[in-house]
């Protein structure tokens, strides 16, 4: 098998995880689910340390700190705002629902 | 680190990613679903950082420090109010991170990269791009930077129709060519792409468009994967593509809307305009789930019934509302106003009928000082009888009446059908207040899914 | 009632009715001819092979029946010596419908049970009308009615009906019985059962038995809060062929709230209530005493359909072949017989007309 | 009853009490001195300031009342035209709860729905007991019971209620009412509305208006059929200030079947059935009609409670700072006051005065 | 065709394969889910056959036709009852041929492979050979070709321990040296593991074996693709293997089981007799969803209310089944029996408060020529005035007692709280009829269950 | 990433998809669903054609027929038998409910 079927493999195996593990989620989570989800694109920034790390010239270490910093942001400040919507299901405690994305 | 090594930390991130979104999928877990992506992703990047051979390492160290303080300091200052647009600028960045990355790798070994990983440096860009001018945009709407009405430019739908047929052309044109220049203006053209996407976007769609560029950024890491050959990122990537855009999809169901409208809302006039929140007083409506988790979390809920609930004939299903929450644990009450209904003790009558202990079932003033530490009142098929009205304007026909403190509980939710005023015909204040959730339809059907939404939870 | 006519002379009988019996029932002499049977005025016993009816015969609608009739009625043995003689005597084949055995077979024949469903429906209303408040609960914007609280004493058959209806009508019910099985029952019905410390008290075939008047004191003073809590008592309680026993002394009824109304079913069998006379409403103090008679009668119709069919049903059972023919060893039919070929079959009764004669 | 007492004195006022007055809802004397009220003998009217009383004053009782006193009953102006002429010669200041607004905010002071939810409730009972069958259905050993049908004429307050206890019992109701809301309301109480074809009436604050007489002749044809298929039927239609419609004739009656009741509340305002007289069972054939008379007061422990909770609602409107004020700026007020200071306040009642005089 | 074009075969295969599983568990879609799954396994093995570079293809295709006839015509002729030792015996040739694939690529090329080569070889060996041998042994069960209780060979809990450290000892040995004497001793040694894993299994649970056993194939047939270096293979059997496990926990779950002592039956002497059918009468008893499934795929269905009903005060929760089972299209309706509960009518008052209306109340008479069109028949809390006995048994206190002919319907419903029979004391033949299913507890909590079950569907 | 490295990788997203597919599987079809994936595994005829095709010598080719035959079975009757036991959810057809598996 080539190196690229095994990540096109992989690609799909991922697609079908994807779409079953959110597929039955309540209205009240979707904005959190979508935060969470935002913060874990944040990976993107395993990317841009390789970049930097390997970069060759300037502008392509410019380019990968620019992007560091712009994942750091999504990464960390993407958990932390999920981890602040969640709090209401925190043990029981209600009313302070998060009037948050669903609103209309 | 060996390759191996490596590589099966980064499988362990990537499991780490599953199980969080799995948790996030449902209440009690989704606190430590978050958690667990977060440590997938620490776990990620200390393993990247330690597997060795990197130069510049303190400049990242930098880099990483600079994003960090004004990433957690805007996640956690933020007013609650405020946090989708901090999302939407969250995911902006993460695309234009993207992007960069993409940008960067094609300038390190692009004019020699084979075609794959051209598809895959312009898809990332292109994308990237759309995601984070997209984003902006959304940020700016949110914020109420610039209006949250839907931007209609004039001739808009051809300005964008080109801009759309020029990106997609000075894609094609890298593939075969690897040329710089014209990544450039691919990029250049992605970004003005991206807000035309966005700008014609009425307010209410906002969510589901961030939801949507969510699922941009996700495949766009994916694709950065694939030219970085980092199965994590591929991994991560796509599943916040398919999740993203499975919940895109959910959410434009929730709230009534169409994703493919609101895709080719920069391409249709009509479009443009729809659901804008140009209604002059905006309610906030919601679907039974919303209902059902709001009760299934409360300590104490109180339910309001009114002529609505005995025209529907539900008075057997919401004793079974009252009963599910009871074995929840949650104290319900009915609150049981003097003149409910049209006819004297219509609502005892009505109860009686659904064998709800007489015990429950608590006179006006008896309940009055309850609302006050009441999590949600659940007004079903009542109007006047919770209708502030009658305390504040003396022109109204009940003005004097007694009413229920239902503006006293933290969250108050109407089953109602319409915006219809009770039967003395005037217009109840507290259908618009903040704290007030809408569930329309008539409340026999209302109730039942409600039922059905928590016995599922 | 004319609707079970057909089915006697489908099984070969011929149908002879008194003329005007049908009055109360709303079903004229005509519905009667309409359906295929004779009415006749004046003596429409001397020919008659088969004899039904709701109150026993007197001694001399018996003595104008020919020898070898069957007749089946109400007929309570203990209080009807006279006529059991006259039977007897007149070697007629008498059954008596409160003696039909309680098995699952005779269900259909039962007219303990039915009549007693018309009566436990009646003594709710009876309490409701003599009410001076609602039964249910009202929250109005003249202030909040309380429910009324109904207790109903002995939960048989008409028990459980009064409980019913009184659930239905809005009132709280809690209820009392001495049989083990019967907190189920009253539960089944959605009302509360009062449990007493005493142990419980069953006969045969889902009767009660009697108790010592020991018990039956205790029973008295653990009752005295229930009943003084109540709007409205409903008693019923009944030992078969035995007085009825006394649940509601002058005190207790002393002890009431004003207002409250007490219905007596057993009046008639001796009353479960002291104060209580047949037939008569009696105030005593702030309170009403109701003691039945005859209740059913106040239904005629329905109490009247239920009744012919119950005697229908147990006729067909001694009808064979287009002939009658009795089966004694049918244990229904052994069970409820009480003279048969001029003699006393129905033991208990044969031993009271021995202690008697001698 | 006693329990309004204490909120009356802390208003500011002396309450006396006709000695008596409590006997028929079981508040005796002692009850209301308890509570601070004094208990007279004799004449209580001469030095009163304010009288509540549930029928209207004799001429009589007015002449012993002094000039500025408050009168709040129960008062039929147009039948009641002498003691209005009194009461206005006297210089008194009366008031009619009959004509109390509907309006929201005058609910808890609307004695005529009060009593109306007792007249409905009390109605079915009526035609329960009369009825020689029974309301549920019941599927026994002896046959199958069908529910009895109940129609209800006139959905107001009353109609309502009477659609409610007759569905409690187990009935199968239908109902008709000439307003378009009702039919919604009627729906709302789980039973079936008679759509006929005729157009829809109605008036102001709720009420119905009354009709001309083609129309009422049409609408009889029309439920004729409804009539004969029910086993009992509740009229309590009214046009206020009017003769009660007339729905049900002798003929319609004569077609109904053997042993139907109607209960017609409306008989004290001339009866929404022809044969019906106040306080009366009449027997027309295999049909009994009753007619109510002050139906609440067969009911009067729960009538009185809810009727001196109204009274005290609406005398609280004209108290201020612990004294008598009246604000005839208030819609309610001014609304059901009849005479005051000398003059007749309520128009149609002072036309129907200037007609009869001159 | 080239190897890239195969992997991507192969690809479509594995995805027909997920949608395969996925739609096998939801009623609608299950027969689709089936068919999509057959036409993924037509697609693997054409592009297998076609994609050239076979010898002995005739051989090849001869020896498949020989597998198809056998496999076709017992799959069609086989009778209804009969289905689960077929699927045993079809499971254990799949587990049987992984094995031998194992055993084939161990002796073409098993002393110069890699360790993991030889841990695969071991494992598919070891456990396809117990799968076998373990699917046998229940096919023999099941076909009471043998005793279908548990068989506990004197001393066997000992046997069994020394076997399997035997079948362990020989698996580890082979690691280092990849003798293939030692491959023959451990597929002798797995094969008699297999046997004695299984024959101290109990009739009830041997469903729940099954199913393991056919995990443990997935497993196998995975481990085959790992030999093969054949992503479907590894897809394909791990897709089997991680549904197959936790299709074994629900389904353990379902009957009360635990799997954890099933797959230590052998080990442990108490286990190896638990929910042996050592008792006298076999009655089947199953979960809510199953009498949701019935119920809602139904045309026609009787309820027959009984004492029961009133014990548990169900009758509100029972008018919202039949109302949910109305709303899906499926014809309901209630037979009374004239003495069912304990007072005449008792059922029609119980019934008129749930506002059942009473066209839907059918009397004995009038209903029991019904039955005989009736799909299902729910009795709830009702006994005596069902049970046969009255017409059959002239003994019974009952006998001449006229009954509702449930026995007519095509399938019969219970619910009751226990064996216990009612008010008349007599046993009731129906309850152990083949075509009746039991719901064993309170008559409310069962049909709040199945309600909840339904509107999962 | 070497070759081992990404089967592990599509192995371990395949279990995901494995448990999350059949998580919410209704009683009633365990059986069919049990059978279902019992033919799936037959794919492993696969492999038997592949051994039997690429045989060297004579135990070999023989070891493999026998596979292909088992294999072919396991495959072919899965299918086929699940099918049948579906028939009761083909249009609405109530009444003939496999009777199998669940048995107690
Ligand atoms: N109790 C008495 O004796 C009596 C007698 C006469 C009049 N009144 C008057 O009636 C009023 C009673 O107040 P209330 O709050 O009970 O009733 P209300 O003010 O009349 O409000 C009823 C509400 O129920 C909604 N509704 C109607 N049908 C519905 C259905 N099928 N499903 C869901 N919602 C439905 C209507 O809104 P949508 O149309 O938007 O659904 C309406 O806003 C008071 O004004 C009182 O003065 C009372
Ligand atoms: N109708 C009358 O007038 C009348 C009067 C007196 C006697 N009877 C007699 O009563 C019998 C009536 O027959 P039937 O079929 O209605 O009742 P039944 O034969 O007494 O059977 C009732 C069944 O309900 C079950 N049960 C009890 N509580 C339950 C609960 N909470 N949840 C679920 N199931 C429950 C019991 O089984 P488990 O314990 O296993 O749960 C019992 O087998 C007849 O024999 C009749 O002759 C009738
Ligand atoms: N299986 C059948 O065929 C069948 C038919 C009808 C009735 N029954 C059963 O027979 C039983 C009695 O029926 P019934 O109504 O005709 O009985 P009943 O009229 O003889 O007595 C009425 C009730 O009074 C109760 N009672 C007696 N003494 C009492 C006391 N001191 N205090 C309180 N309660 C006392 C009895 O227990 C009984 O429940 C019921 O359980 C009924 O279900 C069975
Ligand atoms: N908003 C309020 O404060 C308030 C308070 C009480 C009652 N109401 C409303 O007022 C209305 C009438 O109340 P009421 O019961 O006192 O009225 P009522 O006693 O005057 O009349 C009884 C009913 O008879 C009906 N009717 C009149 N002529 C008829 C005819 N020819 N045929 C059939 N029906 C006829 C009327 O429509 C009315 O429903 C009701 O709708 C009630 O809900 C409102």
């Amino acid at each position: 098998m080539s190196e690229g079927m095994a990540l096109l493999t992989i690609f799909v195996m991922a697609v079908f995880v994807g779409f079953e593990v959110v597929s039955k989620v309540s209205t009240i989570l979707h904005t959190p689910l979508m935060s969470g989800a935002n913060a874990i694109h944040g990976v993107i920034l395993v990317g841009a340390i390789l970049v930097a790390g390997h970069a060759d010239n300037a502008i392509e270490l410019w380019l990968g700190l620019f992007a560091i910093v712009l994942a750091t942001v999504n990464m960390v400040g993407g958990f932390v705002v999920t981890d602040r919507m969640l709090e209401m299901f925190k043990g029981k405690k209600p009313g302070a629902r998060a009037s948050a994305g669903s609103d209309k | 680190m060996s390759a191996n090594a490596v590589s099966l930390a980064y499988l362990v991130a990537a499991v780490a990613f599953i199980l969080a979104l799995k948790g996030l999928s449902s209440p009690p877990s989704a606190r430590n679903g978050n958690m667990i992506g977060a440590i997938g992703a620490l776990i990620a990047v200390i393993v990247v950082l330690i597997s060795g051979n990197l130069s510049h390492v303190w400049m990242i160290y930098v880099a990483m420090l600079i994003g960090v303080v004004p990433g957690v300091w805007a996640a956690r200052r933020v007013k609650m109010t405020a946090i989708p647009q901090l999302v939407a600028l969250f995911n902006g960045v993460g695309g234009g991170a993207a992007a960069v990355v993409a940008l960067a790798e094609f300038l390190k070994s692009g004019h020699t990269d084979p075609v794959g990983s051209l598809v895959a440096t312009v898809f990332s860009i292109l994308i990237g791009s759309v995601s984070f001018a997209g984003s902006a945009v959304t940020f700016a709407k949110l914020q109420e930077l610039m209006t949250t009405r839907p931007v209609v430019l004039p001739g808009g739908k051809y300005v964008s129709a080109l801009v759309a047929v020029a990106t997609l052309a000075a894609a094609i044109a890298v593939l075969p060519t690897g040329n710089t220049a014209l990544v450039v203006a691919l990029l250049a053209l992605s970004l003005v792409l991206g807000v035309l996407f966005v700008l014609p976007v009425g307010g209410a769609d906002v969510p589901i468009v961030i939801s949507l560029l969510n699922a941009f950024t996700g495949l766009t890491v994916a694709a950065s994967g694939y030219l970085l050959n980092n199965t994590l990122l591929i991994v991560a990537g796509t599943l916040v593509g398919a999740s993203g855009t499975i919940l895109t999809r959910l959410m434009a169901q929730a709230m009534g809307r169409s994703v493919v409208s609101i895709l080719f809302g920069a391409f249709t006039a009509k479009a443009s305009t729809a659901g804008g929140p140009s209604e002059a007083r905006p309610v906030r409506s919601a679907g039974p789930e919303d209902i059902a988790i709001l009760l299934a979390y409360a300590h104490k809920v109180i339910i309001v019934p009114g002529y609505g609930l005995a025209v529907a004939q539900a008075q057997h299903t919401v004793r079974e509302l009252a009963d599910l929450l009871a074995s929840r644990g949650v104290t319900v009450e009915y609150a049981i106003h003097p003149v409910a209904g049209r006819m004297p003790g219509h609502m005892n009558v009505l109860l009686a009928e659904a064998n709800v202990p007489y015990e429950q079932l608590k006179e006006m003033d008896e309940v009055n000082g309850e609302f006050a530490s009441t999590d949600v009142a659940v007004v079903i098929g009542a109007n006047d009888v919770v209708n502030p009205a009658a305390r504040t304007d003396p022109s109204a026909p009940i003005y004097g009446m007694p009413i229920l403190n239902v503006d006293q509980a933290t969250n108050i939710v109407f089953m109602k059908r319409s915006m219809r005023p009770g039967f003395a015909g005037i217009e109840n204040e507290l259908l618009y207040d903040p704290k007030t959730t809408l569930l329309f339809g008539d409340a026999k059907d209302s109730l039942t899914k409600v039922v059905g939404a928590i016995k599922n939870m | 009632m004319p609707e079970v006519v057909p089915r006697l002379i489908q099984a070969g009988f011929d149908v002879v009715v008194e003329s005007g019996a049908g009055r109360h029932t709303f079903a004229s002499d005509q519905a009667y001819t309409d359906v295929g049977a004779q009415v006749r005025d004046g003596d429409v016993l001397a020919d008659a092979d088969v004899v039904l009816s709701v109150q026993p015969l007197t001694v001399d609608q018996i003595d104008r029946l020919h020898a070898g009739a069957v007749t089946i009625s109400f007929l309570p043995v203990a209080a009807s010596l006279d006529q059991v003689r006259r039977l007897t005597a007149k070697k007629i084949t008498a059954f008596s419908i409160e003696l039909l055995p309680r098995i699952s077979r005779a269900q259909s024949m039962d007219a303990l049970t039915s009549q007693a469903l018309v009566a436990g429906y009646r003594a709710v209303l009876v309490a409701a009308q003599n009410l001076p408040t609602f039964f249910p609960m009202f929250m109005t914007a003249a202030g909040t009615i309380a429910p009324a609280r109904v207790l109903v004493l002995g939960a048989g058959v008409a028990g459980l009906q009064a409980i019913a209806t009184a659930r239905r009508l809005g009132a709280v019910v809690d209820a009392y019985d001495v049989r083990p099985a019967s907190a189920d029952e009253v539960r089944s019905m959605g009302a509360t059962f009062i449990t007493l410390e005493l142990e419980s008290l069953e006969g045969s075939g889902g009767y009660a038995r009697e108790m010592t008047e020991d018990r039956a004191q205790r029973q008295r003073e653990l009752l005295t809060p229930y009943l003084a809590k109540a709007d409205a008592v409903i008693t019923t309680a009944a030992v078969p062929g035995r007085r009825a026993p006394l649940l509601v002394t002058t005190a207790m009824v002393e002890a009431m709230k004003p207002g409250t109304v007490v219905v007596d079913l057993a009046a008639e069998t001796g009353g479960n209530c002291e104060l209580s006379k047949p037939g008569e409403l009696v105030r005593h103090g702030d309170v009403v005493i109701w003691g039945g008679q005859n209740v059913p009668s106040s239904m005629p119709v329905d109490a009247s359909r239920l009744y012919s069919k119950n005697l229908l049903n147990l006729l067909m059972l001694m009808v064979a072949d287009s002939a009658l023919k009795l089966d004694f060893d049918d244990e229904i039919i052994a069970g409820c017989c009480v003279t048969h070929d001029g003699t006393v079959r129905h033991a208990p009764t044969a031993e009271l007309l021995g202690e008697v004669t001698s």
